[in-house]
């Protein structure tokens, strides 16, 4: 087995944290469009055998929808998607989320897209993996300029659920909602505790001795590398290309 | 109910009109919006629902907009949309920010026909106390406590616009599973919609064809347009053309080159049905 | 999805669940009221979506039934409900009297998430004080006056009951435009769909079933009951049966007859797919 | 051509409601299951050559509506629909209707089948016709039991419209919803204001001289009996054998 890419280590990480057995059950689970790493990681967790429902908005066919764009936003409203997907533009300390932009409101100095269905989704849904490849303190900021999400609500707002963990390039980090604060969890191949906090713009907690993110194992790499990128084809051509060196069929 | 020619219906939309359009995904209407560029729209309000992409970025791009709501603009795979983002650093159009299910609750509030209706969570977001028509108040059921909720006013726009894989001979046009198009329809004082085809007999008399397709009672006119969503996807008829789309995000990083591209693209090329 | 016996599917249904019916014209499922009257249930709470018809009349017959919120009951052309009427008149069930479209949005909102729906009219109706759980509000959005407007609660049915076309091989099931079903299982904590049968391949990946289609997601149980919704309709599969619906509206205008009808067509005669 | 039956007059007598200049206009008009003599007006005034789109609730095949049975509600919330027609266990002379029943609620005496969408659609709708055969102070009653459905709404409840009239076997009523009150537009044949007086529980006005409800024209009676029944046979197979005499092809 050839050693391990970057982004098959993340989308295994990323399948720990959805396995973990501390946090609320996932038994459904809807990934975004641009999201391919997350989608690997859902599909590993299904091929390693856990029974999980997987409604990936992206996929050309066999979208699990039939009354339109809503019905995403209404099974989470229903409470039946136990855990979704978000990144940000900006993050900070506070897991607050910011889609929008930098500068003056709605984004004068740089426009994000804008905020999707973060607002609702992060607040709806029992847990939220955040996931953003670029660690950088352009990225991960003290304070976003604009909240399109907020990571915690003051008591009495009606708040299923918070983010359980910020995946990124260099590191995992844990979030604890009731601190509103991060804490470093695993170190990437090559990363220092320095380093990240270096790339890092809001501060968060690191115990002594931070391990490593565990490498997938072999039995991982296999499944990624077949049904995983087998699934993932129709859906992610470039990405399956680049990360899998695998073609879609003519 | 004739089909009228997709310039003809361009031309029944008025400087200033509220438009509401679905995204890249979801049977984007964009032959249509090539014709508002050709007809030289002006002042348009669109309404993405809930984000949008490749049309409106081409209609900012062109000058027809001075406001866009949305949850979001983007090209998909291809970035940011870049006119929709030159217009937002210039301050050149009004965007009102939203979340995804906030458009279609207050689409469906319109639907429905009351004057608001709630959605949870968002609270605490900075898009509320930029959106001053959106309220907050107390759950009027909550037990005990104040118990927040975010109400969200009625959208009624003024048009709403798709395009649909065909028309019947009455009129009612087939979205299949592309049901926020009948939202749409719905909440939309007036409905274009543009197809790829006309075909004999009503949808409505089979059982297999009725739960796709939205009844001409809600159609204010249709038009022809083959490949009306190219460069989108149209269900499982002809796939996205990302490799369009990207060409395009290239060329209209800047002004000039987004200028040749409409040139190329919607000035010099009405549809075929509209010759 | 395996599909399980309709004598289980009915077992798995506690005494005092409150479960979302439709009514005679869209998909009821009568083979499952039946086996529900067979396994004994009692204390059900039913909720008619928006009215009630036949199904909820032989349940109330035969003394499965504590309550039941509906807009209206009803044998549609052989008259009255006569095991209601008679329920009623004897104080026997509860009756929570409501407006079709007041029940629609209670569903409505449970499916949104949300813990209440605005609906305009109904004011001045003595629904209203007959129903503390509504609450009458001035609107938060009329710009002068009071404007007084309905708030309902949402409603979440402990389960949602209904017949489908088909199920496929991952328990989606298939109901055509009959989208109240749709409502009904977003709203309802567990959903129990018997079908006619059950077809190999995936709906969801057909552009052509899938708008007719509800998805697994919302399917607890599937059993395969043919003809289970007669003697309603089963969309252009088969017709309704007003004669057996006439005989029953006369049998059953006596407890002494409806008791010889309900030997004679439920007890006896489980349907055949729970052999 | 042979005289007309009371079903026929009275199905041109709902047809002339229909087209009254004075009225709002009338483009779609929705007609409930149990109505066949409101769905023959219907398509009487069709078949005259007026547009008119016309759902017909019962109709098997063809039913307008593909987003389920909220439809027709939310059409109406919409303001699309035009025209509505309600009958009602009792109806009074302020038009309050009642469809729950009589007695102590909901109907302990004489249960009704109870109010279905007439609480809101009689507000939502701008017209409205009442409709009811039997005429009797059993039925037309000085003030119902219970309202399903209120006649008229105090200033500042929203409501687009009311009753535009009663129509009976014995007469046709106009109601004025400024004084909530009806008042006798037309006799059918053989009726007297007398005896009207005698057969309606609410007091109602009747100026000098009520005419005569007119008899169908030799064109609506063919049409009737031709096109329209036509187009009922499929939904009301039993009416069109009783009213016209025929029956549906095998």
């Amino acid at each position: 087995m050839s050693p391990a890419k970057p982004e098959e280590r993340l989308a295994a990480a990323v399948a720990r944290l959805i396995l973990d057995p501390s946090a609320p059950p996932a038994r459904h689970v809807a990934v975004g469009a641009a999201s391919p790493i997350p989608a690997a990681a859902c599909y590993l967790v299904q091929k390693l055998g856990h029974p999980l429902r997987l409604s990936l908005l992206a996929r050309p066919a066999g979208n699990p929808f039939t009354e339109g764009t809503r019905e995403l936003f209404d099974l989470a409203g229903q409470g039946r998607l136990d855990l979704f997907f978000l990144g940000g533009g900006e993050i900070d300390g506070q897991a607050n989320l910011n889609l929008v932009g930098t500068g003056e409101w709605p984004g004068r100095a740089v426009r994000f897209p804008g905020s999707f269905g973060s607002a609702f989704m992060y607040m709806m849904v029992p847990r939220t993996i955040l996931f953003r490849e670029e660690h950088s303190p352009r990225v991960l900021v003290p304070r976003v300029a604009h909240v399109s999400a907020p990571g915690t609500s003051p008591p009495g707002v009606f708040r299923r659920g918070a983010a359980q963990a910020l995946v990124t390039g260099r590191c995992v980090f844990r979030f604890d909602p009731g601190r509103a604060r991060f804490s470093l969890e695993s170190l990437h191949p090559g990363e220092t505790v320095d380093g990240v906090r270096a790339a890092t713009g809001f501060e968060f907690d690191a115990g002594g001795g931070v391990p490593e993110t565990p490498e997938p194992t072999d039995e991982e790499l296999a499944l990624l590398r077949g049904p995983v990128c087998d699934e993932m084809l129709p859906t992610y051509p470039e990405f399956c290309a680049r990360v899998f060196g695998r073609k879609a069929a003519a | 109910m004739d089909p009228i020619s997709l310039e003809a219906m361009a031309a029944g939309v008025p400087d200033g009109a509220m438009v509401a359009m679905p995204p890249d995904n979801s049977l984007p209407a964009v032959a249509l919006a090539k014709a508002l560029i050709r007809r030289g729209a002006r002042g348009l309000r669109l309404v993405g629902v809930p984000v949008s992409g490749f049309a409106t970025d081409i209609l900012i791009g062109a000058g027809c907009v001075a406001e866009v709501q949305t949850s979001a603009a983007s090209l998909g795979e291809a970035g940011f949309a870049p006119r929709f983002s030159a217009a937002v650093r210039e301050g050149s159009v009004r965007v009102l920010d939203a979340t995804c299910p906030a458009i279609h609750t207050m689409l469906q509030a319109s639907e429905k026909g009351v004057p608001f209706m709630p959605l949870r969570g968002v609270i605490g977001s900075d898009l509320v106390p930029h959106r001053p028509d959106w309220r907050v108040v107390p759950n009027p059921f909550a037990e005990a406590g104040e118990d927040p909720i975010l109400l969200l006013p009625a959208l009624r726009p003024d048009f709403g616009a798709f395009h649909a894989a065909m028309a019947d001979s009455h009129g009612n046009v087939w979205v299949g599973r592309r049901r926020e198009c009948a939202t749409i329809a719905h909440a939309s004082a007036r409905c274009l919609v543009t197809v790829e085809r006309v075909v004999e007999g009503d949808f409505l008399l089979d059982e297999r064809l009725a739960p796709g397709a939205i009844s001409a009672t809600y159609v204010t006119a249709v038009a022809v347009a083959e490949r009306g969503a190219h460069p989108a996807a149209m269900l499982d008829e002809y796939a996205a053309d990302p490799a369009y789309v990207a060409e395009y995000a290239r060329m209209a990083r800047t002004a000039e080159g987004f200028r040749a591209w409409l040139e190329r693209e919607a000035l010099n090329r009405p549809a075929l049905a509209a010759e």
